[in-house]
Order: structure tokens, then C-alpha cells, then sequence
């Protein structure tokens, strides 16, 4: 089986992996990277428990291949805490119980950070908007709006 | 999935008959089959499909359950498997022919049982592709009737040989399938039967 | 945003009832938490199932030589390769009806799509995707059955020997046809609600490998940790010789009660001795895993020209699928609550569920209190509208009060808040908006219901907890309960903290580990925070006395004069640290831990003429309301705003109470509008998750939320389940804002934009 | 039974001659991607396999976008996002930028491609069928030939385009009608979703009549559907008959029943989306004239 080097920088950390060509990003995160916050919900571009970052753009994790994002800056929820410290947006997740069993909030923590560093106004509305590809079955949705109106209204970008 | 359909060959039932009967001769008409082995009786091959960026290759075979040659009504059932995706496909297909002014009309009723992925997620536009691929095979049915046998008495034409056919990529009928689109009956089925994904399975349009 | 209405006289407490942000969430922010299928181990196998590809057949022959030929292929097993391959059936069927089993891997027949043939084992995911393909099953085709109502006649293909009746509830109380006859109102209805699917977003997901002692360990994403007793029997083990262990899940509500990867996992271990690994893709979730029922249900409802309701006479048929599971527990719930939170004295109640070839039915949120709200509050409207009366008053008037018998004959022995329920929702909806354009109508609905807590009381339910101390003063929590996201652990380290006096950080709470951790019974029937809530509330109190004791024998002051304070205990002299405190215990031979377990009452199975003083542990009661503007020329329905409240007892945590709240109205919300499982004769054609229409963050209006507290529930410090409750009154909320915007009511499950659209033109206000 | 485990090459092609000779080279089971957003998907469900991927996402000369020639020429490469924000595709082919925006998610709008869009021929996609009523062409190339192709033909059903082995998109051109008003809208269960219906409208006035109509429709066949009988109608007609005018659409549609949706319901959204479309396309004009 020919395996196909692919480097990315991962959280500011240079990583490479050798893996088949067809492997998704998701899949070379987690087996190559290690990165077991990364989830994968449906391996079809539905639920959105995959996204990640890739040059700063939320990315769909299982439906990109990780040859395609060879050379390229991709950021997980795991850059956004200070060590063992929430980030601003993480600390609302947590005040307004955003994360309820948690297999959504990855790729929930990433588009909502797409979206506060894209400098829109930052209402619900926009949120729910920009949010509808990241699918939760657990919180209703109205924590996770909440704590993306707040955070952005402090000026979070993280 | 039950699909009923008609043409008209200009050919005497007679002939007609002897040509439906010979599988070895009816199923090169079949867009993508590959015959791989074939008496009159029953043959084994493959299709191979491909539509947009799906490729399925159905090995299987087909042979005469119910061959009356005096009422000239026949039923031919048709197996195969998908060994890449795991798909399966059944058919039994009734023929009967009926004698008309400029010609004879071929009646063909088919019960087609499709299993596995591309069953499950295609169900939407499995109608559109079957019509298209009849309206191919039933042009090809009737162009290849009307030539001329093998003479009598000489050996039966050796099976067609193993010619790999280029998977039919279904692009050249235009005809948009207006009538087709109402439903299964409207639609034709040759031996072959088609599958199609409906909806994109991916997300929204290509991305 | 909540807003706590208070009951005059609650305990005071300082944990408990406090908004506390849950442990387990900061774990998940920062990604740390590890699921089922997070873990790795050196040289694992792969397994995957060769699933049915049609919903009825005969198997005729079994072939796996080409898939062994595969490189990279360990083992392949079909059903005879299972020591013992019948799961026996113990659900609450008919007395005296054998119930069928259920199979690890079917032998002779295939009853419903995507039903588990064959097992595939191997070193890597591409060689399982190749074997799984060459397996060589040769299917004959058998008639199908698809329709409930068919399958109950005669002469209808069987799915089982025993013929298709799985289970019979009946409920008849008064003189049914007397009231009828003299009522001056009557009202009838047909209601249909459809099959859905949990759609958590892990997908069902484990690792097992073999411990040095022969043990088989799997690590798997269930509600029930309890299944190592059904894993060892299939393996042929002794109980003691397989451990479950349930990290956190990533959802379950209810679709992770039933066994998924565990047998498979355990199979492949035994035989190969190697780790293995097991995750269903969501394509066969979708296709082959349990569902919540489908019902229809026909109601006839009398009632007095002022709207006292006199008699209903229901018969509710339940499409069971093709195996029994939990469909008769199912059952049995849809007939308990048919009548809903409202008194009436003259009840019939006839419900049957039958087996089918379609995908089995079993555990989901709500399960079966959530059916039949869309019967009884379409049925209690009817009433209002046939006598003239305001909606509001007319349930009002017929509410349930303390002492009052539910039809199957147990009296409400707590609280019933439903008036300040709906009190709370009408005052908070707020003014009538405005429709977005002329071709848009707006429309106020409202819906009540009543959702039992706890498990029944012939299951002797019961659950234990360990609370120990450690030297360094921390707590320590043992308790075997599965954590599915609703904060059940977070709830046990916040019932030990109040009771010892200690931040709920310094709690730490071991749990889901069937050979650690004392078993507390499966995560659901929202029965977890009343039973091992209590069992870590006892435990917790009988450890705060070994404290005292301690201290009073170090110190010779009275026990009396002693009490648990801030990180210790407080003496006439001060503080003794708890670091003190258990060194105290140590010397003056005090234990500093205590286990206890907590049981249910317990009564009587009831018969299938249910008539029983006690059947269930109590119930929890709720009101919503809700705006919707419904597009009259595509039929699509938008709710703008909504609006829920339930009397929750006494809230453990205000946070959680709001999140389970939210989160089981968008529940209801899919139940309500979009989300549906289409078949084409057994077949199931929603095999993809993006044809699976779960709502999003778009589809969803702003929720607020009343949580009540009467102050009155049997849970730990007067709680009262929370976790299903608020699933059941949102399809009822929507159908009758669509009836206040056009016109006419829908009835049909899901209320599609098309089945909309023809009450559109019903109602003639387009 | 080893071929049963082989694996997929991938090449990142740097320049569309490169590609081009990728492609050709690359054998029977060799396809372009782009996006990715439409075939990997497939991939993972086992539907495909391709033996060979060529990735162009990354080729300059597919990501430029220009007015050429009367024409607003736009690279096959460029993103759903980019089209929802690009001045110049908002000022000449506002049409596509606002169809884009209706297409899946964020995520799915940064990655998938125009290109990737017509070339996958998904009968119920956004991109196509404003396509149509652009008038717009589409370059194809291949080694040693390069032509432009009517969108109006390229459509062949279900996934069926107009484009052969070895062959790419590498342009979508769109002809510059400054005087046009354009409407876009479509019905889906969910905010996302496949559409079950939408239509494209495009409108020139000549004051409160309609010089000119052009009004196409997804869910009534298995490709985008110019509704011409509806446009000859609306021609000459008074802006304000519109609606009538296109009343009873559904009537005349054959639409196929699927199990998600029967052909007659469906029928009835499209007619809801054809009379908005036009509608927003009037309106869109008159602030043209304005």
C-alpha cells in the first residue's frame, strides 16, 4: 500500500505522517497526530464534529483529504487554551453549559472562531447562521449561542 | 420495483423468438455488459456501470427459467454482485412477443430486487437511469434482430469473446426523459438493470 | 435566560440548587476527555459486521472462504461460531407468550434491513472494507410485512412463530359507553407519529482487550454497564469474567440502553486474544439501530358543555419492529399516559404493538410518554373548541390534583404545578409578532404533558454508591452509573459536597466500571440522579456521621455539639480540618467510607388489565407555548419563539436543569417538523445523515426556560426527573400554532411542508 | 485478491497543462478534484474509488476572475465563499453570488469550487441552474483543445455532464447584462439542505413590462429545467401579471414521485420558488432602471 508523506503545521507545531492518499484529515489528526479531540460523527459531511481550521477557514475534516492540506496551517480546539487555562470563548462554553456530552464542541469551538475573527457583527442570528453546518443533539443550541454573542461582545477571538 | 415496457422489431415473431432465446446474442445489446461465458441457455458476465464519479461492476449471470416456445413467452432471471461494494442485484424479467402490422412487438415486465448503497441512497432518480439505459438497449435489440443469423447447421457462434466493454458512461442519449420521469411503469428494462445514485451523497451540490 | 420560581420553605442549601459549572464540561473544552472510541492499543484488530441487505429472507448458504483469502483477514464468524448466540428476551410482554429471542448473528432468517449475519475481524479498516464485501451470504426472499395493522391479521406473513402480537396493554376504568352515551360533547381524532432515530453524534463505538487475570475488558460507548452479565453469556464466560467500562458518552438517549458493539467486540477478542476495535459507521446506525416507536393512535373523547372531560376510549396500535427489545415496557408506557395530566373517570385504553419486518423499536427519550401527547392535547383542545371554552381554562379545569388516580388506578402522591406551568409559559410568550410578509401567517400554541420518572416498580430497582475520604481530605465517589451528557456525575459530586461541606472540586468521582464501581443500574426512564442520587446522598450522610464520631472520640466533646463545616469539622474550640478529622477516624477506629444502596418501592407486576396502586415512582409535569409563522404557499413552518416550563421539585443544578430542558425541545422539535426514517417496504432508505433532518442552530427559534420547584419530588433534596420530560409537549406546542395560524390541525408526524400545506388550504385563510 | 486492497494515487497538478496531461495519462479511473466537497464523500461510503486524484484546487491560473470580452470570466477553482464576496462577481453576476450562498454550510462554501459544482452535475445544485439562466459557458479543456460549452446543454441528468475522460473545467463565463434584474430562491426541509425545489430568474424591463424573462427551475426533471413556455408568456406581459401569469406552473410540470417527496408537492414548491424568483428578479430590475 503506497503511503504518501503529508507535513502540516498542527497548533503552531510542525507534524508530518505517512499515510494512504485517500485518508481523510480527520483520520490523519487522530491516528498520525494524535489530535483524539478532533471527532468523527458521520464520515460524510453532515455533522460537523470534524471541523477544523486550515489556514484559518473552518474545514470539513472528513470530507478534505490530508494530502490536499500538505503544507498548510490547520488549528484544532487545542490551540485555544492557555495551558490548562479556557480560552475567553471556552470560559463562556463553560458558564453557559455549551458542552453538555461534548462531541460537538470541537468543531462547534472552531467555526465559532471562524466567525469572531471574521469581524462581523456578531449577533444571534449570525451565529445560528454561521453555526447550522455544526450539528448538536445534546444543547438545544441556545448555550452555544449564548456564549458566542458573549464572547464576542469581549472581544474574543480565541 | 416493478418496470413494464414495449418496442417493436421489424422482424417476424419467428425470428424474434430465435434471437430473444439465444442469450449469447441478446446480451452484447446490454450498454457495459461483458459476456464472459454463454450457451443459449444462461450466460455469466459483468456490467460495469459508471455514472458521474461512481463506478459499480456487477459479476453475475443470467439464464431461461420459463422458455414456452410455442406461446413464445419467456422469463429470464437475472443475479448479481457488486464484489467491491457489496451491492446485489435481482431480476425477473417476463417476455412475450405479439404479432403486429409491421412487425412483431416485444412486451417485456420486469421485477427488479437492488440491494446494498446504492440502492438505499439512490431510490430518488433509479427511474430516470433505467429508462435511459432501456431506450440504448432496446435501439440495440432492435438493430442487431434483424441481421442475419448464423447459417443454419454451422457450429453456434462460439460465445462473444471476452471483450472488455468500455463502461458505458451514459452521456450521449439527450433525450430528456420527459414521459420516464412519471414513474417505474412508464420506464423500459433490458437484462441489465440500472442503478444510480440520486442525490449526491455528499453535501450540496459539488463543492 | 431562567428565572427560578421558589417554593416558600426550601431546605437552604450551598451546593445544591446553585448554578455550579460541571467538571466534566471544562474536561471536554479542552479536549482532554477520551470517548470509547478515543482509545488506542498496540496491535488492536478491526471487526466489523456483514449486515442483511433486505428486510426479509432465508439464508441459503454461507460463504467465507474469499473473504479469509483477504490479506490482513483474522477471522470471520457466523452465528453458529457463537458459544451461545440466543439473547434471551425479558421484556414485560404478554403473560404466557413466549417472548422470541433476539440473535447475536441470525442463522436461519433475516427479519429487518441491515439485521447482524456475519462478523468480520481483521488487522486493518481496508482489508474489513474488502472482506466485508466477499462474504458470500446467498439471501432467498421471504414475503414482508411492513403495516402494524396488517401484520395483526390473519393470514399476514409472520416475523415470528409465535405470530405477530408482541405485547397487550388495557386499561378500563369506570363505565366507558355509559358516559358516552349521555355526554352532550363528543369529540374524535386520528393521530400518527412516525419513526426517528437518536442521532447522537458518537456513533456506537468500543475497544476490548484481555487483562492478565482472563478477563475481558471492553470499553464502550452504553447506558448500561450492567450488560457484562449478557456479554459473558454469549461468550460462554462466567460473569466475574468480562467488565464493562462506560467513559463519557457522546449522547445516548436511550439508543445505547440495548447492547451494540459489546458481543461483537467480545467474540473477537476471545477467539483471537488480541485487542479489538469496533465502531458502526453512521450509515449503519441509521440503517440497522433501534428507533423510537411509530404509532397511530384513534381517540374518542366526551366531556360536559363546560368542558370537564367524562370519558376517553383510545386504541393506540405501536409498529415494534422486528425483534421485542423493550417494546413491551414501551407499550405499557404509551398506555399509562394516554389520558395525559388530565382527571377523568371513565378511561378505555387498548394498546397493541406489533412485530414487523421494519427496524426494531426500543429505549428513546421520552419513551412512550411522548407518543401520546400528541393524542390527548389535540383531544383536550377539540374539547375547548366543541364547548366554546379558552383553551388555557379548559385544561386548567381538568388538571390533575395531588390524590387524584392516573387511569391505571396509582394516586399522585406530590405536587402537580401544571397551572403555574402554564401560568409561567403565557405570561412569558410575550406579544403576537408580526407575520414577515403577506403571504406568512403567525400562530400562538400551547401544550401541557406529564412524563413519569423512575423505573417500574416491579423492576426492584436499585442503585449503590461508595463515599470514602481520602487522607488529604479529598472525597472520593464510587457509583457505576454511565455518564450520556446530562451531568449525571457532576450531579453525584454535587450531592456529596453539600452533604460534606467540601467544594464540589475536591469531589472526585469514579464511575461506569461494572467490576470497580458499586452498579447503580443503567443511565435512563430519567431514573439516575432519584436512584443513585440517593444512594450517594445516604452514603455521603452515614460517612458525614463516621466523621463526627471520629472527631467526638479524639476530642471527647459530644457528637451533638459537632457539625461538618467548611473543610472540616466544627468544634466549640473551631475547625478541624478533614485531613485532621480522618487521622482522628484512623486512630479511634472509625471506618471513613460508607456504601449504600438505595431501593425503589416496589409492588406487583401489573396484569395486562393494568389496575395497581403503585407502578411507578412518581411524575414530573410541564407546560410550553410557542409562536410560529407558517409560509402559506410552501407550507413551511418557522417557530419564532418558544417557551417552556416544568415544576423540576427542587433543581441539583439549575445549569443542567436549563441544558436538559433546551436540549429535549429541539428533540421535540425535530419530532415535531422534520425528522423521519422512510421505508420502501421494510426497506430502510434513510441510510445518510444528510437525509436524516435533524434540526440546526438555524431551523431553531431562542428557547426560554421556567424551571418551578414545588419542592416535591422523591429525588435527592425533593428533585424530580428532568431529562425526558420536556421532549413530550413539543410536537402538540407546534400542530396547534399551525392550527391558530391557518386554520386546521395537522395530525401526522412530521408536519412536512407539503402535509402543511394541505391544512393551508383546509383552513382557508391563505 | 491483492488488487482488492489497492489504493488511490494523487497528484497536485501546479498548471492546467500539467493537469491536462495528468489526466490523460492517468488511465480510465482518473478524475479531477477540486473541492472535494461532492466526492470524497462518495469515497468514504464506498461508492467511489477512483485510482487516480488530480487535485487542481491549488492551480493559479483557476483561481482568477475577470471581465473579458463582454464577459465576467471566472476560474473554475474559485470558492462558494469567493463568489458570495467578490466585488466583481456581486456587480455583473449578482445571481451567483447569491445562489452561493444558499449551498451548504460555511465549511462546505470555503472549499467547494464553481468548477467542481458544474462538473459534478448534481440536478439539484444552486450553481447550475443560475447557470442557465446566465446564458453562461463553461471552458473545457483537454490536452491540445480548449472550447466553450453552453450551460444550457451541458446538463445531461444525474450526475451526467456534457464532459468526457480526461477532460476539465477551467472557466465559467457569464455574459455582462447590466440592465437585468436577477431572483434566486429555493425550498429545503432544513436551512442547508438539497433543495427539494428552487428556481433561477433573470428580467429585463422596458418600464413596467417585461422585455425579457428567463426562468429556470431544479426538482422537476434530472437537470435544471428552463421553464420556455412560462418565458414566452411573461414576455410583453406587465410586471405586476407576473404572478398571475406563472399561477398553475405546478399544473403543467410532470414531476417523478421520489419516496422523499411526491411529484405533485413538489410541483407546487416549485411554483412557489419560479413566482418569488421572478418576482425578486423584477424588483432586482427595476432598481437597475432606478
Amino acid at each position: 500500500m503506497s503511503h504518501v508523506e503529508t507535513r502540516m503545521t498542527l497548533n503552531g507545531k510542525e507534524v508530518t505522517g505517512h499515510a494512504p492518499a485517500d485518508t481523510t484529515l480527520v483520520r490523519w489528526l487522530r491516528e498520525q497526530a494524535h489530535a483524539y479531540e478532533v471527532k468523527e460523527g458521520c464520515n460524510e459531511g453532515t455533522c460537523g464534529t470534524c471541523t477544523v481550521l486550515v489556514d484559518g477557514k473552518a474545514t470539513t475534516g472528513c470530507t478534505t483529504l490530508a494530502v490536499q492540506v500538505d503544507g498548510a496551517r490547520v488549528e484544532t480546539s487545542a490551540c485555544l487554551a492557555d495551558g490548562d487555562e479556557l480560552s475567553p470563548l471556552q470560559a463562556k462554553f463553560w458558564e453557559t453549559g455549551a458542552a453538555q456530552c461534548g462531541f460537538c464542541t470541537q468543531g462547534m469551538l472552531m467555526s465559532a472562531v471562524e466567525l469572531l475573527r471574521s469581524g462581523e457583527k456578531v449577533t444571534p442570528a449570525k451565529v445560528r447562521e454561521h453555526l447550522h453546518g455544526n450539528l448538536c443533539r445534546c444543547t438545544g443550541y441556545q448555550a452555544i449561542v449564548n456564549a458566542v454573542v458573549a464572547a464576542a461582545e469581549e472581544g474574543a477571538t480565541r | 420495483m416493478r418496470i413494464d415496457n414495449q418496442f417493436v422489431v421489424p422482424a417476424t415473431p419467428e425470428r424474434a423468438w430465435e434471437f430473444l432465446t439465444d442469450l449469447g446474442r441478446v446480451a452484447p445489446c446490454v450498454p457495459g455488459a461483458t459476456v464472459e461465458s454463454a450457451d443459449g441457455e444462461s450466460l455469466t458476465g459483468r456490467v460495469a456501470l459508471r455514472i458521474g464519479p461512481m463506478n459499480m461492476t456487477y459479476t453475475g449471470e443470467a439464464k431461461f427459467v420459463v422458455k414456452d416456445d410455442a406461446n413464445k413467452v419467456a422469463t429470464i432471471e437475472v443475479g448479481g454482485r457488486d464484489r467491491r461494494g457489496g451491492g446485489t442485484v435481482k431480476a425477473k424479467i417476463k417476455a412475450s412477443l405479439t404479432e403486429v402490422p409491421d412487425g412483431t412487438q416485444v412486451n417485456l415486465s420486469t421485477d427488479l430486487g437492488l440491494t446494498g448503497r446504492v440502492a438505499q441512497l439512490g431510490q430518488g432518480p433509479i427511474n430516470d437511469v433505467s429508462s435511459k439505459l432501456m431506450r440504448q438497449f432496446a435501439d440495440s435489440l432492435a438493430a442487431q434482430i434483424d441481421r442475419p443469423a448464423p447459417a443454419p447447421g454451422s457450429a453456434p457462434a462460439p460465445a462473444a469473446p471476452v471483450a472488455e466493454a468500455e463502461p458505458i458512461n451514459l452521456l450521449d442519449s439527450s433525450l430528456l426523459p420527459k414521459k420516464q420521469l412519471a414513474g417505474a411503469a412508464a420506464g423500459l428494462v433490458a437484462l441489465v438493470v440500472a442503478f444510480l445514485l440520486g442525490r449526491s451523497v455528499g453535501r450540496r451540490g459539488a463543492r | 435566560m431562567t428565572e427560578t420560581v421558589q417554593h416558600r420553605g426550601a431546605e437552604t442549601t450551598r451546593v445544591v440548587n446553585t448554578e455550579v459549572k460541571r467538571q466534566d464540561s471544562r474536561e471536554k473544552l479542552l479536549g482532554k476527555t477520551r470517548y470509547a472510541g478515543d482509545f488506542d492499543i498496540a496491535g488492536q484488530l478491526y471487526a466489523k459486521l456483514v449486515r442483511a441487505p433486505m428486510p426479509s429472507a432465508r439464508i441459503v448458504s454461507k460463504d467465507a472462504s474469499a473473504a479469509m483469502e483477504v490479506p490482513g483477514v483474522v477471522a470471520v464468524f457466523f452465528g453458529e461460531d457463537v458459544p451461545n448466540n440466543e439473547i434471551p428476551t425479558n421484556t414485560a410482554g404478554i403473560k404466557g407468550r413466549p417472548q422470541p429471542p433476539s440473535w447475536v448473528l441470525t442463522t436461519e432468517r433475516v427479519r429487518y434491513h441491515g439485521e447482524p449475519v456475519a462478523l468480520v475481524v481483521a488487522e486493518n479498516t481496508r482489508a474489513l472494507a474488502a472482506a466485508e464485501a466477499l462474504v458470500d451470504i446467498e439471501y432467498e426472499p421471504l414475503p414482508v410485512v411492513s403495516d402494524p395493522e396488517a401484520a395483526l391479521e390473519d393470514g399476514s406473513p409472520l416475523v415470528h412463530e409465535g405470530g405477530n402480537l408482541l405485547s397487550e396493554w388495557n386499561i378500563d376504568r369506570g363505565d366507558v359507553d355509559k358516559a358516552f352515551a349521555d355526554a352532550p360533547v363528543v369529540v374524535e381524532g386520528s393521530y400518527e407519529a412516525q419513526v426517528v432515530d437518536h442521532a447522537y453524534l458518537e456513533p456506537e463505538t468500543g475497544i476490548g482487550w484481555l487483562d492478565d487475570e482472563g478477563v475481558i475488558n471492553i470499553k464502550v460507548s452504553t447506558q448500561e454497564i450492567e450488560h457484562y452479565r449478557r456479554i459473558a453469556h454469549v461468550v460462554g464466560l462466567p460473569d466475574s469474567k468480562v467488565r464493562v467500562q462506560a467513559p463519557y458518552l457522546g449522547g445516548g438517549f436511550g439508543g445505547k440502553e440495548d447492547m451494540t458493539v459489546e458481543p461483537y467486540i467480545a467474540l473477537a477478542v476471545q477467539r483471537t486474544g488480541r485487542p479489538v476495535k469496533m465502531t458502526w459507521t453512521r450509515q449503519e446506525s441509521l440503517t440497522a439501530r433501534a428507533k423510537r416507536h411509530p404509532v397511530r393512535m384513534r381517540y374518542r373523547t366526551a366531556a360536559t358543555e363546560d368542558g370537564k372531560l367524562l370519558a376517553h376510549d383510545i386504541d393506540i396500535v405501536s409498529d415494534a419492529g422486528a425483534y421485542p427489545l423493550l417494546s413491551g415496557f414501551v407499550l405499557l408506557y404509551i398506555t399509562l399516559n394516554a389520558t395525559g395530566p388530565y382527571r377523568c373517570d371513565n378511561v378505555r385504553v387498548r394498546s397493541r404493538a406489533a412485530f414487523t419486518n421494519n427496524t426494531p423499536g426500543s429505549a428513546f427519550r421520552g419513551f412512550g410518554g411522548m407518543q401520546p401527547v400528541l393524542g390527548y392535547e389535540a383531544q383536550i383542545d377539540k374539547v375547548a373548541d366543541a364547548t366554546g371554552k379558552d383553551r388555557v381554562e379548559v385544561r386548567k379545569r381538568n388538571a390533575y390534583k395531588r390524590g387524584d388516580r392516573i387511569p391505571a388506578g396509582q394516586p399522585i402522591e406530590t405536587a402537580v404545578w401544571l397551572e403555574q406551568c402554564i401560568d409561567a409559559v403565557m405570561e412569558a410568550i410575550g406579544p403576537r409578532p408580526e407575520p414577515s410578509s403577506p403571504e406568512h401567517r403567525v400562530g400562538l400554541g400551547l401544550a401541557c404533558n406529564v412524563q413519569p420518572y423512575g423505573r417500574v416498580a416491579w423492576m426492584n430497582d436499585s442503585a449503590s454508591a461508595w463515599v470514602g475520604c481520602e487522607r488529604d481530605g479529598g472525597v472520593v465517589v464510587r457509583c457505576g452509573v454511565p455518564d450520556v451528557g446530562g451531568g449525571q456525575v457532576s450531579s453525584l459530586a454535587q450531592i456529596a459536597a453539600e452533604v460534606l461541606h467540601v467544594p464540589v472540586e475536591n469531589v472526585t468521582v469514579h464511575f461506569g466500571d461494572s467490576s470497580r464501581t458499586p452498579l447503580a443500574g443503567r443511565t435512563t426512564a430519567t431514573r439516575q440522579l432519584y436512584m443513585s442520587g440517593n444512594a450517594v446522598l445516604s452514603a455521603s450522610r452515614e460517612l458525614r456521621a463516621q466523621l463526627i464520631e471520629g472527631v467526638a472520640k479524639a476530642t471527647g466533646c459530644a457528637e451533638h455539639e459537632l457539625t461538618l463545616a467548611e473543610g472540616g469539622v466544627l468544634t466549640p474550640d473551631g475547625v478541624v480540618p478533614l485531613p485532621e478529622v480522618v487521622a482522628m477516624c484512623m486512630a479511634n477506629g472509625v471506618a471513613i467510607n460508607a456504601m449504600k444502596t438505595f431501593f425503589a418501592p416496589t409492588a406487583k407486576p401489573v396484569t395486562q388489565l393494568i389496575d395497581s396502586e403503585r407502578i411507578v415512582p412518581d411524575f414530573t409535569f410541564g407546560a410550553h407555548a410557542a409562536y410560529v409563522e407558517v409560509d402559506t404557499r410552501t407550507g413551511q413552518v418557522r417557530p419564532l419563539r418558544y417557551v417552556a416550563a416544568h415544576d423540576v421539585g427542587r433543581a441539583i443544578n439549575p445549569l443542567s436543569v436549563r441544558g436538559q430542558i433546551e436540549g429535549a425541545i429541539v428533540q421535540g422539535l425535530g419530532y415535531a417538523l422534520s425528522e423521519r426514517i422512510v421505508y420502501d417496504e421494510a426497506v430502510n432508505l434513510t441510510g445518510a445523515f444528510y437525509q436524516y433532518a435533524i434540526p440546526t442552530a438555524a431551523d431553531c427559534p431562542e428557547i426560554e426556560v421556567k424551571v418551578l420547584e414545588s419542592g416535591e419530588g422523591v429525588g435527592p433534596f425533593n428533585a424530580r426527573g428532568i431529562g425526558e420530560p420536556p421532549i413530550g409537549p413539543c410536537a402538540s406546542t407546534i400542530a396547534s400554532a399551525v392550527e391558530d395560524a391557518v386554520g386546521a390541525r395537522p395530525t401526522t408526524l412530521p408536519m412536512l411542508a407539503e402535509r402543511v400545506l394541505k391544512c393551508v388550504d383546509e383552513g382557508g385563510r391563505a | 485478491m491483492s488488487d482488492v486492497l489497492t489504493t488511490m494515487a494523487y497528484e497536485r497538478a501546479r498548471t492546467v497543462p500539467e493537469a491536462l496531461t495528468l489526466l490523460a495519462e492517468g488511465g480510465e479511473d482518473t478524475r479531477p478534484i477540486s473541492g472535494g466537497q461532492s466526492l470524497v464523500p462518495m469515497m468514504n461510503l464506498g461508492l467511489a474509488a477512483p485510482a487516480f486524484l488530480v487535485d487542481v484546487s491549488g492551480i493559479p491560473a483557476l483561481r482568477t476572475i475577470g471581465v473579458e470580452g463582454g464577459h465576467l470570466v471566472i476560474g473554475a477553482a474559485v470558492t462558494h465563499a469567493e463568489l458570495t464576496t467578490d466585488p466583481l462577481v456581486a456587480e455583473h453576476a449578482p445571481l451567483l453570488a447569491r445562489a452561493a450562498a444558499h449551498i451548504g454550510s460555511q465549511r462546505v462554501r470555503n472549499r467547494g469550487t464553481i468548477g467542481g459544482s458544474v462538473a459534478h452535475g448534481d440536478a439539484a445544485a444552486e450553481l447550475p441552474v443560475s447557470c442557465h439562466v446566465l446564458e453562461a459557458e463553461y471552458r473545457v479543456e483537454s490536452l491540445g483543445r480548449q472550447e466553450w460549452r453552453p450551460a444550457r446543454a451541458f446538463s445531461q441528468g444525474h450526475y451526467q455532464t456534457d464532459l468526457n475522460q480526461g477532460e476539465l473545467v477551467t472557466a465559467v463565463r457569464v455574459p455582462l447584462r447590466p440592465s437585468h434584474g436577477w431572483g434566486f430562491h429555493e425550498y429545503c426541509r432544513r436551512t442547508g439542505d438539497f433543495a427539494l425545489a428552487s428556481a433561477a430568474a433573470g428580467v429585463e424591463l422596458d418600464g413596467d413590462r417585461i422585455k425579457s424573462a428567463a426562468v429556470a427551475v431544479t426538482g422537476a426533471a434530472d437537470r435544471p429545467l428552463r421553464l420556455e413556455e412560462v418565458e414566452r408568456r411573461l414576455t410583453g406581459a406587465a410586471v405586476a401579471e407576473a404572478e398571475q401569469i406563472m399561477s398553475g406552473l405546478a399544473g403543467e410540470l410532470d414531476v417523478a414521485d421520489d419516496p422523499y417527496a411526491k411529484g405533485a408537492d413538489r410541483a407546487r414548491l416549485i411554483e412557489a420558488m419560479a413566482v418569488r424568483a421572478v418576482r425578486d428578479a423584477c424588483a432586482d430590475a427595476r432598481r437597475e432602471q432606478a
